[in-house]
């Protein structure tokens, strides 16, 4: 069991070759071949996911959530997925048509690619990048751009009040959202999020880390636009934000990659801070998906139970409390290490 | 090995991200709308980081991501929403006019030309193309914080210098 | 640096604008320089209809002006017809009326607090609210008939007696209602986020707010104490023993906990009104035509759950009212939005219509 | 503050995650109603007097009926009755005043409906309700029998005192010399005349007064004979 997928990906690139493929080329062909398989995971977990919520969410309100299609109404999405697939796809008049239609496509691209570098178990990652950790913060900023284009595309002034909101607030959590996992790349020393794994073999950077777990959450539900933070979409101000103009699958698009973010920066946090896919008895893909799904279930959490933060505190919070926690941070570690050291211990 | 009549993968992924780079490139240039020349802007930014990525120098690559596509690009269609006064459709400073035409391609050819020349009166190693070093991120450090540490404080005093006279201007000057 | 001025429209149809308020928010930047409040989008000119229905087909259209404390609006048009015609009210009637408006005022602040809570994002609130306000729902549908519009509230009286679980139901939810008051601050109240959006927001002087006239719990909120419960006591309300909550600040804040301080109260007159409902006569005995006077008028006014409800009837002697004017309190409150809103940020108006809680049935009548 | 009142917040939600749900699963399981829930507007056609105070209490004049006034008992006979459902707004005026609670709601909440003229609805006099009425006059056993014993009383009453009873479906007092001369010769259209002055007296007024005029043709005709000549005027 712990090696399954590892070992179908070298029977599939032993395959390759023999049919005459260089090695270069098998590795490509199985590059692409991972892709796929990633991105259905994506979608198929998008389904469990949009029902997750619906159903955390009856729960928290003490209601029951869907129940009508299928054992708990677990075939809601597939269903709702459909009904988006046939509605009129409206692309308003005055909008700037090729940037809307661009942005939805670009904000899953970018969302899907997070997934390149991670780790989904002992040696499953797409590509092993030395500098993963980066590679993840670098590419999840670009989801900025995506939102910005369909703010602006939409010719609406809820849309680009929404996106104009959305790209400060990100662009500012990013600053305490990398300085918040500096800590942990100075204690692993490396920036691999295989090293970053292995370094937790004896205790996970939760609890040497906590500070910075607590910060990486907090930006990092910023960087999600989940609530809280949910300020480009903010249904009660600005009637949808960004996305107020799209329908259909455009709109379904928007959703889709807000949830494979959600899945991708819970899993980096399950990565980096929970000790990624070690655990015992299970095999290792399979503890990288429980606690992936347990970081989610706290971004549930938080999400349905607190109120909208406003936009100017939501600034002064980052600036103010955020980035000089993570910065002190830093420092706290870089002390403790030289502690450690002079102490022996490592 | 198999290849396209002598183009190998690596030469093909090459063409294609030098080929966005310059495409994008020239929509900065040639598109009336300024908003679609920003975003063909981050597009060249990206092309640049994929062939930072290609040339084994995936630190630089993520930064150029990271810093150029992901905020700078974002401050700079910021700055145009902002400024703009005009419909978007006519606001690139492209224009008929034969002067600007004649200044902006002198200036482009006089720095083509002084580029062409820094490249060919480099003495490059040769070694990065094909090997490149695994620990980049370690030699730049090094190179950062060790060789050139007083060069990379300053750049970081003249940046904070940068912010505060951002602040000032943006904050406005009392009237009284 | 020279910036443009540019304006939203926030309304009529928009997530959180209760109903059909529009409101254009003038704003430079981020920062509101001016709100304009457009009303009438739910006219419905209930005070003409008034003239072409006589005094007891009129009744039921009052429930629709503040249909979300259904009984409140009826009990003044009721108590106002009943003091234009010197109609004597049973005692017990007084007693199930103050029982059944207190039960409404309790409603409408669960909205205000429910509705409050998803304007601010915290879509867990609306469903706490709402469900505890179903529990009223039920009381009414248990002694009207309607859950909404329970059509309760006679002229002369109530429309029937209070059926034998009403006590026992009654008695339970107002049991509960600390266990509730306990819940909302736990989860919004006492939130420094929700603190954080409402400290300070929208601040109305008591000098503006007299000024404006407004009333109810948004001008107690201001540091007036002022009820018409207490200042001008009608029905029964003299007998019974509670407190007018106030605020300090008169901000957003202060108008959320003294709704929640209002519940509260409301729950302890509730249980006085039980604990003396006497024995009788449901209905006094009213002729099938009601012919006050010719050229008498007569203004009453009770305190609504939004503020002071009034009503002014002119009779000419026939069957039906000659004039009828509502002042409605929804109306005058929301005329303080601009003045709350400027010099706030944009996500304010919608803290502030919600902490104003108008009811826009009631405003554009 | 600090955070203290965000861990509450998350505290009451995670314990209501472990509560009971409250939602009710309409439609599999209907809700439970209370006995005095307004639902659907009912009428009972054959209970209305038509009196009208509903339609008078209507304050958004949902309620029309069409009545017809009856020649022979001088009674309202209601033809039909109209609920304009849509103008209903569910005060329950009409019910409170109807003297026979031929009009209630019922706890039928599902009110909505394809066609907008399916709203409005109409009751029709039913016809069972006008044979009904007659067959009342046949009607059960025990009844008959009952009817039977009026009927003989009846008949007693008019071999001793013709005049008076007569009188009553009769007005002119010829006519009613007339009928008792006939009778006291037929007993037949004596027993017919009684039997319909128990059942039906407005059908008896009808019959004893085609009784009258066949005798008066009769007597006319007999007279014309004997003299003569005149009918032909």
């Amino acid at each position: 069991m712990e090696a399954l997928f590892v070992n179908l990906a070298a029977v599939l690139s032993g395959w390759l070759t023999s049919l005459g493929l260089s090695p270069i080329w098998a590795d490509t062909v199985l590059l692409f071949v991972k892709w796929i398989i990633v991105i259905t995971i994506i979608t198929l977990n998008i389904i469990i996911l949009i029902w997750l919520e619906r159903k955390v969410s009856a729960f928290f309100q003490e209601r029951l959530g869907p129940n009508r299609l299928g054992p708990f109404g677990i075939f809601q999405t597939i269903a709702d997925a459909i009904k988006l697939l046939t509605k009129e796809d409206i692309v308003p008049s005055a909008a700037d048509k090729l940037i809307f239609k661009t942005a939805p496509m670009f904000f899953i691209v970018v969302a899907v690619m997070l997934y390149t570098v991670i780790p989904m178990g002992q040696g499953m990652e797409v590509i092993n990048l030395n500098i993963g950790l980066l590679f993840f913060i670098s590419i999840g900023s670009l989801s900025t751009i995506a939102l910005l284009m369909a703010g602006w595309g939409s010719n609406n002034k809820w849309s680009l009040m929404g996106a104009v909101r959305s790209v400060a607030q990100m662009v500012s959590y990013e600053i305490p959202l990398a300085f918040s996992l500096l800590g942990v790349v100075m204690i692993s020393g490396s920036l691999n999020l295989q090293d970053i794994v292995a370094a937790q073999g004896k205790l996970w950077f939760i609890i040497l880390q906590p500070i910075a777990f607590i910060t990486y959450f907090i930006a990092a539900t910023a960087e999600l636009n989940r609530g809280p933070f949910d300020m480009p979409e903010a249904e009660q101000e600005l009637t949808g934000g960004a996305y107020t103009e799209y329908t259909g699958m455009r709109w379904a698009l928007f959703f889709l990659a807000e949830y494979t973010n959600l899945v991708a920066v819970s899993a980096l946090m399950a990565t980096v801070f929970l000790g990624g896919w070690q655990g015992p008895w299970l095999p290792s893909w399979l503890w990288i998906i429980i606690k992936t799904y347990g970081v989610i279930l706290v971004f549930f959490w938080v999400k349905w139970t607190f109120p909208r933060i406003r936009m100017d505190h939501l600034m002064s919070f980052s600036w103010k409390v955020l980035v000089p926690v993570s910065l002190g941070n830093i420092l706290l570690t870089g002390a403790g290490i030289y502690f450690c050291r002079w102490m022996g211990w490592c | 090995m198999i290849e396209f009549s002598g183009l190998s993968l690596y030469d093909a992924v090459f063409t294609a991200a030098a080929g966005v780079t310059v495409t994008a490139a020239l929509g900065v240039v040639l598109f009336r709308n300024i908003i679609y020349s920003a975003l063909s802007l981050v597009l060249a930014f990206l092309g640049v980081a994929a062939i930072y990525f290609q040339l084994n120098a995936g630190f630089l690559g993520v930064i150029q991501i990271l810093v150029y596509a992901g905020a700078i690009s974002v401050l700079i269609i910021f700055a145009i929403m902002l400024v703009m006064n005009r419909p978007a459709g006519r606001t690139n400073l492209t224009s008929p006019r034969t002067r600007e035409v004649f200044t902006g391609g002198t200036i482009t050819a006089m720095m083509l030309t002084a580029l062409i020349a820094a490249i060919g009166l480099s003495d490059w190693p040769k070694t990065v193309l094909l090997k490149g070093a695994d620990d980049t991120v370690g030699m730049l450090a090094e190179l950062m914080l060790g060789d050139y540490v007083v060069a990379f404080e300053a750049a970081a005093i003249l940046l904070l210098v940068a912010v505060v006279g951002a602040i000032i201007l943006a904050k406005g000057v009392e009237n009284k | 640096m020279q910036t443009d001025i540019y304006r939203v429209n926030v309304g009529p149809i928009h997530p959180s604008t209760h109903g059909g308020l529009h409101a254009e928010a003038v704003m430079d930047g981020e920062i509101i320089q001016d709100v304009i409040v457009h009303l009438g989008y739910v006219h419905r000119s209930v005070e003409k209809i008034a003239e072409s229905r006589t005094y007891q087909q009129f009744v039921p259209y009052t429930a629709r002006l503040d249909y979300l404390a259904t009984n409140l609006p009826v009990l003044g048009y009721c108590q106002t017809v009943e003091k234009l015609l010197g109609i004597e009210v049973p005692e017990r009637a007084e007693y199930i009326r103050v029982i059944m408006a207190e039960l409404s005022r309790i409603a409408s602040h669960q909205i205000a607090i429910a509705a409050t809570g998803i304007d601010l994002g915290a879509t867990t609130g609306l469903m706490y609210g709402m469900r505890d306000r179903e529990r009223i729902m039920n009381i009414f549908e248990m002694t009207g008939g309607q859950r909404l519009l329970s059509s309760y509230i006679r002229i002369g009286g109530v429309a029937a007696d209070i059926p034998d679980d009403f006590i026992p139901a009654v008695r339970s939810f107002v049991n509960d209602v600390p266990q509730m008051i306990d819940e909302y601050n736990g989860l919004m109240t006492g939130n420094e986020i929700w603190a954080a959006r409402m400290q300070g927001v929208g601040i109305l002087n008591p000098e503006d707010a007299v000024k404006y006239g407004v009333t109810g719990p948004n001008l107690r909120a201001s540091g007036i104490a002022y009820d018409i419960r207490k200042a001008e006591p009608y029905g029964i309300y003299d007998r019974l023993d509670f407190d007018i909550p106030t605020g300090s600040r008169g901000d957003s804040l202060d108008r959320w906990t003294v709704r929640i301080e209002e519940v509260r109260q409301s729950g302890r007159i509730i249980g006085q009104a039980l604990d003396n409902l006497p024995e009788g006569e449901i209905i006094a005995r009213v002729p099938k035509t009601l012919k006050p006077d010719p050229g008498k008028d007569i203004y009453h006014r009770i305190e609504s759950a939004k503020g002071e409800l009034g009503y002014y009837i002119v009779s000419d002697g026939g069957n039906k009212p000659y004039r009828l004017h509502v002042r409605a309190p929804s109306f005058i409150n929301l005329m303080v939005l601009p003045l709350v809103c400027r010099g706030g940020v944009f996500q304010d108006i919608i803290t502030n219509i919600a902490t104003l809680d108008p009811i826009l049935g009631e405003s554009d009548r | 503050m600090n955070g203290q009142g965000l861990i509450k917040g998350l505290g009451i939600t995670f314990k209501h995650f472990f509560q009971k749900e409250i939602t009710e699963q309409y439609p599999d399981v209907m809700p439970q109603l209370a006995p005095r829930f307004r639902g659907c507007l009912q009428f009972e056609f054959e209970k209305c007097i038509a009196c009208g105070i509903c339609v008078n209490s209507c304050p958004n004049n949902v309620l029309s009926f069409e009545t017809e006034k009856d020649e022979n008992s001088k009674k309202k006979k209601l033809l039909s009755y109209t609920i304009d459902f849509q103008h209903c707004m569910f005060c329950n005026l009409c019910a409170e005043g109807c003297p026979k609670q031929c009009i209630y709601f019922d706890h039928n909440f599902e009110l909505s409906s394809f066609k907008r003229e399916d709203i409005k609805m109409v009751y029709l006099r039913p016809a069972e309700m006008d044979m009904r009425e007659e067959e009342s006059t046949n009607g059960q056993e025990q009844q008959e029998s009952k009817e039977q014993k009026q009927i003989d009383a009846m008949q007693k009453a008019l071999q001793k005192n013709p005049g008076k009873v007569l009188s009553k479906i009769l007005e002119q007092e010829e006519d009613i010399i007339i009928l008792s001369e006939l009778m006291q010769s037929d007993e037949k259209t004596a027993g017919k005349i009684a039997e319909l002055m128990v059942k039906d007296k407005e059908k008896a007024a009808k019959v004893a007064a085609g009784f009258v005029n066949k005798a008066k043709k009769n007597r006319a005709k007999t007279e014309t004979a004997g003299e003569g000549g005149d009918a032909n005027d």
